[in-house]
């Protein structure tokens, strides 16, 4: 397992690789090296096939993303923007669906309108949009979709998935709360399954604990986007309350855990949970430093890299190479061992590793 | 000065339009108009929907959880039990009329405030249609509704705009023309002295908040044949955009009426700067601010022209 | 032909709330009988009336028999932002192909009814661009055309106290048509607080008193006994005299209809404003109290002068002005609020301590006063005003402006839709304000009213006082000579 | 029946914690009290701040948008700007009335109805909103900010609920006791009455105006305050449940007016609801449900019990 887990992903991402830990304490040990593994600064694992991108120059993209409101999301789109220009003099036309499932409609029209060459989804249900995607083949254009939950994973007919590894981000969220409970752990994962990525990433972290953990219980609660400054700060409380053991409290977001965070602060229960969550999304990982905050754990996926890999997958798709399957985009944990790493506004030098920067372009030959 | 109230918003729109042509060389095409007027079918049934409560001086909060609803029903009939496309729509549509009867009942009925009455029981409803498809996209829709509901009909674009059209058709003439629609505005403006003169206000208000959700289902159908799949949270979005519609529709046309092409061309004005931005690169936090200043000022300014008021809601 | 009656009801009685306002009521209208209703104030006439138009349902137990109607109701039941047309016909709109309505035939159809009750305007004026007395004449077309439509040779037209606002031609005009319909073979039933109209209609009078059906007589017998169930008294208190300086004098003010009117009044002086609609004579109220922008024209009252145009409701009020408006319903009054709070509005700082926070047991205990001292029945502050039946509500109007103890009283129509009891007792305080030092300015149809109380009357032709009648030659006759005189 | 209708809330309210006290062994305890008096701070100022605009007869959807802009706004000054706490919320509060002040201008000066004004200028504060935070969490609220807000202060519960408690204890006290409260009923019944009994309509419609941006900017604060950060996206989901609160809690105590304490009632029943049903281990859609069904439930008996008129929306 971990960083060189080389193998794609299976179809159902509950099902997790790797031997089952027949005895507690090799199922933590397992757990506490992928942890303190995870904690170093992420290795380069991208692809190495190069892609000939001589011809891309002057093609046209549209990026459809789901909230450019939300701010990692409006990075991407930034990003991405700015490494195609760069690289391969391709102009990327950006469209704020506003979470709005017409607005994304209204995206791969003006996309067909438009003869893009390729669109590009962004976090939003690939089922939502096999008639587009359709439409959009039948017009000759690729669809790449982004971040849905499971890398390589394309059955909506789309070209290529690009995304974070979910299911690792869960599997991480399992291990660490085995490794920092020792086996002893009761947690809750807060799902949202509107967001198209939660459920292999909540199964996952569900699948992973049970592997490693016989003893530990977890147990799974959906708490959607519009509820999530309303339910998410009592449900953190309710379950504290109705079972003080069950302290690891796990949000698949850390976006999704602050209405929590503040409520753990206002209940004074900052040193009596733990909260794990993804994204270090910059504001909210700072509340590591904070114990009344509850903040235990908070995942990140490198954002820059990320856009890196997407303008790849994006590239082989002007070009028609092959997709790569998964890019292994860099994920690092923080947690209160490591919090010391997040100082300053340039969240990617928190991650210590800057390979993509120079491997991703080495791949892209003219 | 009438008339300048009157197509106020309408200037406001053609300046808008020569503004992106200038600034943007793609946007003044004929793909554009195609892209504007195929895409905005599900707002502007919804906003016909909301319309006509609206007419008769109901709020019906609940449009956005019947659109999702809708949605989901209809991906949920067709796709996982497999009934044909046209039991499937049929099914829909009569369950969200059942709805909006549920909605009449406690409104008008038993008189309780529509906006407090909608306000609950689109909250039930939406969760509901999470129950019903599990919190999950429901997929599956059979291929023939998708291809009815996208593929191009007239002038490149899907039937379902012209179903738009011709529901803007009948409201017109039913709004405007016939003794129905002069009865709306009589109840809307004194619910007791239409009483008085001998209106059945009960059955005119019950009528049309059954009107709004089952446009609200159509819209959801809509959606979700577009889609081929059914997003459950889908519907909230709609609910503002919709209000935002008829209220500014409601200031053009027929100025101080509610009324059908003011909604048709409140619609598409909406859309037209947002996607003018789009076609500028500006999306995100401009798009809203263009959105939300464009609103104020085309109501303030048709409301500046004609000195005349708008229709009151508190 | 021995025709059966055309309406007829047994054991008809409504209890709202655990109070009965309607006890066991039984009468029958014949064909081309024109029957008169009435009683004082709250005796239950309206109530029987929506319980006929099918409003109210009554207490179980009645028998009601009754074909085709049509009803003209208290306070007109009309919508003013909509046109003529469509207030007229909104109930049975002609249509044509595909439900559409006929316009032009629909126009014509209420021109028809409009120049029968002899309205001079445009089926496509909306209805509050008209003034009280027009918007009356609507209602009485919309009755007409109504009854047109039931196509039925017996049916019954009921009026509840159509003529309150209209004047005296306009009355005359009516009560022809009503006699042409009643001579064609309809029934009907007209409810008036005013009896010698009743007596000059009617063929024979039902009276309530109190929810009781007391007697249904000749039109001929002595009423008001009848009616009051107790012996009359003088209607009018003597004209004060008025005395000192000028309290109010206006110069060339006008605005809305009217023109460059001036006058002055002294403390204790009662002057009338008379003239046919649209003369202008009703505007005079709402332009010195500010509730209408005036055009021009200076005010200078109680020692301040100030141009016309800058007076608002509320320095009107800070003066010592009050503005009893003619359209109740939409300016006068807020009918889901109590009557006490309807009461104490404009005067709410006067009940509260410390200028902060109202005390309420004295503002109840002032409007209980109020209550007492102008018969509002029922005698409760803590009712809402909607219940109380239309000539207490208006009492209750104007017992607030009264606790303010205005120096100027600006009335229009103060009496509409009173009993003769109460009428009594609004002239004893309007009188009364007067011989306190007020001044009292009065616009009203009602020029027998007007000859009893005024010290002079101005009367308006075109927008201009084109005469003014003095206390010594003010009578009746003279004043609706001055008014209809070409 | 006056008393039932006044106290139908409670009586429900009291059913539902007996239901779930005997359903739950953990629902029936002082933490539990604790958790819902604490957590719902910010939802209850925004309740009472719309329910002022509703006591005179304005729709102030812009509500959320205010309450996302103001938290913000002070984590901007405070986090990025290191202005220190007390100017910080000082000025958050004076540009949040500010905003209300230009709703204000557009609804009553230009007589545009407030509910379209504040759908566009909330949509538009939306924007500037990410503008401001460029899209992103903003944070670094001082720590003594956030330890004001969130620290136990009576009870084990925190500060912002008293002030939460005093508002309504002022609110109470205003509309229950002052003339200004008696006025701003006649305005809401009949500006005309209103106005000819002198009353300043204007200002006291456009003071409703701004009060209610002013607590929206204040529960923001308390909002950013809790988090430690603010998510300029966090203020949507006040609207409904403010809207919700507002209408249910003028249904109870003073049945038929907007009160401060039958505002009060209604966010704390609603949030019992929700509380208890997590207790059961039923988060998710099943919380939705109970929500609009029980909001549609307890508006409906309360009014059936009190055979009388809510008040009036469209
Ligand atoms: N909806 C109602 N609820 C309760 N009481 C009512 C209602 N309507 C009328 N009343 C009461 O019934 C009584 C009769 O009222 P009604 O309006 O029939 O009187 P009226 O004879 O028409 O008087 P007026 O000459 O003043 O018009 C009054 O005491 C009134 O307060
Ligand atoms: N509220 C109304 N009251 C009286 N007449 C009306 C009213 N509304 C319309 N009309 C008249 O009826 C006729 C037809 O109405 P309108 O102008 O709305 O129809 P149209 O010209 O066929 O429709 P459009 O112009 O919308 O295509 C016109 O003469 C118009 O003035
Ligand atoms: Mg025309
Ligand atoms: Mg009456």
């Amino acid at each position: 397992a971990g960083c060189t887990d080389e193998e794609t992903p299976s179809d159902t991402p509950t099902q997790s690789v790797g031997p089952t830990a027949t005895d507690a304490a090799a199922g933590i040990a397992e757990a506490q090296k992928i942890v303190d593994e995870y904690r170093q600064p992420p290795k380069w694992q991208g692809p190495d096939a190069p892609v000939k991108i001589g011809p891309v120059s002057g093609k046209k993209v549209t990026y459809i993303s789901v909230s450019n409101s939300i701010p990692v999301l409006k990075y991407w789109s930034d990003a991405v923007t700015r490494l195609l220009q760069q690289y391969g003099n391709v102009s990327m036309n950006v469209i704020d669906a506003k979470g709005s499932v017409d607005e994304a409609n209204k995206g791969f029209e003006q996309a067909i309108a438009q003869k893009a060459d390729v669109i590009v989804f962004q976090a939003l249900p690939a089922q939502l949009f096999q008639a587009q995607i359709t439409r959009a083949k039948a017009a000759g254009i690729k669809v790449i979709s982004a971040n849905t939950g499971v890398p390589g994973k394309v059955d909506n007919g789309q070209y290529s998935e690009v995304s974070f590894d979910y299911v690792k981000v869960g599997q991480l969220i399992g291990d660490w709360m085995v490794a920092d409970s020792q086996g002893k752990g009761k947690g809750l994962v807060v799902s949202s399954d509107d967001v198209p990525a939660s459920q292999p990433q909540a199964q996952a972290t569900a699948s992973e604990v049970k592997r490693l953990c016989p003893a530990c219980d977890i147990q799974i609660k959906d708490v959607q986007i519009p509820q999530w400054q309303t339910s998410v700060p009592t449900l953190f409380q309710t379950t504290v309350n109705s079972d003080p053991t069950r302290t690891y409290l796990l949000p698949l977001y850390d976006g999704q855990a602050l209405p929590g965070l503040g409520a753990i602060r206002t209940a004074g229960a900052g040193s009596k949970v733990k909260v794990g969550a993804f994204n270090a999304t910059p504001g909210i990982v700072e509340q590591l430093k904070d114990p009344a905050s509850g903040l235990k754990l908070d995942i990140g996926g490198h954002n820059e890299w990320w856009a890196y890999a997407c303008t790849d997958a994006i590239f082989r798709a002007l070009t028609d190479t092959a997709p790569i399957q998964n890019y292994n985009v860099g994920l690092r944990i923080y947690d209160t061992s490591n919090a010391n790493l997040i100082q300053g506004s340039d969240e990617f030098s928190w991650y210590g590793s800057t390979d993509y920067r120079t491997k991703f372009p080495a791949l892209w030959t003219k | 000065m009438k008339t300048v109230e009157r197509y106020a918003v309408l200037v406001v729109w053609a300046l808008v339009v020569l503004f992106f042509s200038w600034r943007s060389d793609s946007f003044g095409s004929a793909s554009t108009v195609k892209l504007i007027l195929s895409t905005q079918t599900v707002i502007l049934i919804a906003t016909l929907g909301v319309m006509i409560s609206l007419a008769v001086q109901e709020f019906d909060l609940s449009i956005g959880s019947v659109v999702g609803f809708g949605g989901c029903l209809v991906a949920v009939l067709d796709g996982v039990h497999g009934l044909p496309p046209g039991p499937a729509i049929a099914v829909t549509i009569v369950v969200c009329a059942l709805f909006g009867a549920v909605n009449a009942t406690v409104a008008v009925l038993l008189g309780v405030p529509s906006i407090i009455v909608t306000l609950g029981t689109g909250t039930l409803l939406t969760g509901i249609t999470l129950g019903i498809s599990d919190s999950k996209v429901v997929t599956g829709i059979s291929a023939k509704t998708v291809r009815f509901v996208t593929d191009p009909f007239l002038f490149g674009i899907p039937l379902p705009f012209y179903c738009g059209l011709l529901l803007c058709l009948v409201l017109w003439f039913v709004l405007q023309h016939t003794p129905l629609g002069r009865r709306m505005v009589f109840i809307a403006e004194n619910r007791e002295v239409a009483r008085l003169a001998g209106l059945r206000v009960t059955l005119i208000r019950a009528g049309a908040l059954v009107a709004t959700s089952t446009l609200g289902g159509l819209a959801g159908i809509v959606l979700a044949g577009t889609n081929s799949a059914a997003n459950p949270q889908a519907g909230a979005s709609y609910l503002l955009p919709a209000f935002a519609a008829a209220f500014l529709g409601s200031t053009t046309i027929v100025p101080g009426r509610f009324n059908a092409w003011g909604s048709f061309v409140a619609v598409y004005f909406l859309t037209t700067g947002i996607t003018g931005l789009q076609y500028l690169g500006y999306a995100g936090w401009p798009e809203q601010v263009f959105y939300g200043g464009s609103l104020v000022a085309a109501v303030t300014l048709s409301h500046v022209a004609g000195h005349r008021k708008l229709p009151t809601f508190a | 032909m021995d025709e059966g009656p055309v309406l007829e009801l047994a054991g008809v009685s409504k209890t709202f709330d655990g109070v009965r306002v309607l006890h066991d009521v039984t009468l029958a209208v014949r064909p081309g009988e024109i029957l008169g209703l009435i009683g004082e104030n709250g005796s239950g006439k309206s109530t029987l009336i929506k319980i006929l138009s099918g409003y109210h349902s009554p207490d179980p137990g009645a028998r009601i028999h009754l074909d085709a109607a049509a009803f003209i109701h208290q306070d007109l039941a009309l919508v003013p932002s909509m046109t003529v047309l469509e207030n007229l016909r909104i109930a049975r709109f002609d249509t044509g192909f595909g439900w559409r309505i006929r316009w032009s035939a629909e126009r014509a159809r209420v021109g028809r009814f409009l120049t029968q009750v002899g309205l001079d305007a445009h089926p496509d004026t909306r209805v509050g661009e008209l003034s009280v007395t027009e918007q009356a004449l609507v209602a009485v077309a919309r009755g007409l055309a109504d009854i047109e439509e039931t196509g039925s040779s017996h049916p019954l037209l009921v009026l509840d106290e159509p003529t309150a606002y209209l004047p005296h031609d306009g009355v005359e005009r009516l009560f022809g048509v009503l006699r042409g319909l009643a001579a064609d073979g309809a029934a009907i039933v007209f409810v008036s607080h005013r009896l010698d109209e009743v007596r000059e209609l009617c063929d024979r009078v039902a009276v309530l008193r109190g929810g009781d059906l007391v007697a249904t007589v000749d039109a001929t017998e002595d009423l008001l006994p009848l009616m009051l169930g107790r012996p009359v008294e003088e209607l009018y208190p003597d004209t004060p005299s008025p005395d000192g300086e000028a309290l109010l004098s206006v110069s060339n003010l006008s605005g809305g209809s009217l023109a460059d009117l001036s006058f002055t009044a002294r403390p204790g002086e009662i002057i009338g404003f008379a003239g046919l609609p649209g003369s202008g004579y009703d505007e005079v109220p709402y332009l010195l109290t500010g509730a209408r922008p005036a055009g021009g024209g200076r005010i200078r009252f109680a020692g301040t002068e100030l141009p016309a145009a800058a007076v608002r409701p509320r320095s009107a009020i800070r003066l010592g002005m009050a503005l009893l408006p003619a359209d109740r319903a939409q300016t006068g009054c807020a009918p889901a609020l109590t009557v006490r709070e309807n009461m104490t509005l404009p005067t709410l700082p006067a009940f509260t301590r410390f200028r902060a926070f109202v005390a309420r047991r004295r503002e109840r205990r002032a409007a209980l006063e109020q209550v007492e001292r102008f018969g509002i029945s029922p005698r409760r502050t803590e009712t809402a005003l909607r219940y109380l039946s239309g000539g207490n509500q208006q009492k209750v109007l104007l017992a607030k402006w009264m606790l303010g103890r205005p120096k100027l009283l600006a009335l229009h129509e103060p009496t509409q839709g009173v009993d003769v009891g109460a009428k009594r007792e609004i002239f004893a305080h309007l009188s009364d304000a007067a011989a306190a030092g007020a001044v009292v300015l009065l616009s009203t149809v009602e020029h027998e009213d007007l000859a009893h109380l005024c010290n002079r009357v101005h009367v308006f032709r075109g927008g201009r006082c084109h005469r003014v009648v003095e206390r010594s030659d003010l009578t009746p006759d003279r004043l609706a000579e001055a008014v209809y005189a070409s």
